[in-house]
């Protein structure tokens, strides 16, 4: 288990009530990781355009992450 | 290059300031305004969420491609935080360059990779009271990728 | 719409509110400038002269055409005359539309086409004391079609 | 022989000279009128995108012209 730091932001934090929380997480990958955070959060929902940053730069959802990260779900931006 | 986020209204006469350039004869300025309606709903005001340590760092990012791409000599981009009235600037570009295809090229290069690129979310506040994470609700039907 | 040619600075504060409109989201500017430098030469100040009847007919023609091309809301282009100093603006096109990309398009087209069908004359008087009229020197070795 | 009167803008006023005349002319076609001028004025130099006007109205170089009409001859331009 990798004890990690993930922060909500805009419709994310919306659904799931919270801009941040601390979990515990048996997951290898992030989108592992977004998998258990749906399942917690009966709010969230998988967004196609939504992008994940580790550490605060962008990576792929099949990245892996370790013990004490910051990991960032962005829903799709919106900019502009 | 210069790119910001900005909680106060964007400054355009530093904007111009900053792109005076005797050696430029051409400048494009692209200005993002609030609209008053978005597919079929009527907007009252808007609200840009911002995450700034990525947004500035993928901010400059876009502006150094830009420069590398075209001979540009000077770009601005600045983007607006916080809540937004009806006809205010949500983001500003601007670019200078000796002839006016460069300028051209780079500023809607820039404009289209801020729009897709930068942690930004608007919330738009409907005149119905309702109001709605932008591309958020209404792409929540479809599956993503990477959700096994 | 609306076209015109001016002999003072062009006022960029009445071009702006008369591009303000709360259904366009999208605000595109392109200004020529006077640049300090012209095919290797320093540039020192611009002359235009401009045939007023034929480059106002022409001018409402080209942003005619532009607003029937794209859908945009209002355009806006203003042509100066007379003796301009680096840096001045010689000409500026503003088009508002709902959407970026249709103001993007429909401002390329009101420049381009302005470059090559407004009766406007530019003499450039370089630093050297020389001054050219452009274009025109340079052309002048070259045969024309209609000149039997 | 038709009379018209006939106005020079920027590069082609310098060259004549002169920012306006009147002459008579046997020229049937506005190019037959611009070569006339050519020969009557030593620095006037055809140019490759020059334009001619016919009482304010850009017209072909082919086009025929009448007795009193007001033709405008322009160098390239040079706008924005």
């Amino acid at each position: 288990m990798k004890t990690v730091h993930v922060r909500y932001f805009a419709a994310f934090r919306d659904a799931t009530g919270r801009s941040e929380e601390t979990i515990a997480s048996a997951a290898e990958t992030l989108a592992e990781l977004f998998g258990e955070r749906v399942a917690a959060h009966t709010a969230l929902h998988p967004e196609a355009a939504a992008r994940v940053a580790l550490n605060d730069t962008l990576v792929d959802w099949e990245s892996a992450f370790s013990d004490g990260d910051e990991v960032l779900f962005f829903p799709p931006v919106a900019g502009g | 290059m210069s790119f910001s986020i900005t909680d106060t209204p964007i400054d355009l006469p530093a904007i111009r300031a900053a792109l005076e350039h005797h050696g430029c004869g051409a400048a494009v300025f692209f200005e993002g305004r609030v609209r008053d309606h978005n597919e079929g709903e009527a907007v009252d005001r808007l609200e840009y969420e911002v995450y700034r340590p990525l947004a500035q760092s993928e901010g400059e990012k876009i502006l150094a491609e830009a420069a590398e791409r075209w001979s540009i000599e000077r770009s601005v981009c600045i983007h607006r935080e916080g809540r937004l009235e009806l006809g205010e600037l949500a983001i500003v570009v601007g670019v200078v360059s000796a002839h006016r295809d460069e300028a051209f090229q780079a500023a809607r290069y820039i404009i289209d990779e801020a729009k897709v690129r930068l942690p930004i979310w608007k919330k738009e506040h409907y005149r119905s009271g309702e109001a709605h994470w932008v591309n958020c609700q209404r792409c929540g039907a479809h599956a993503h990728a990477h959700s096994g």
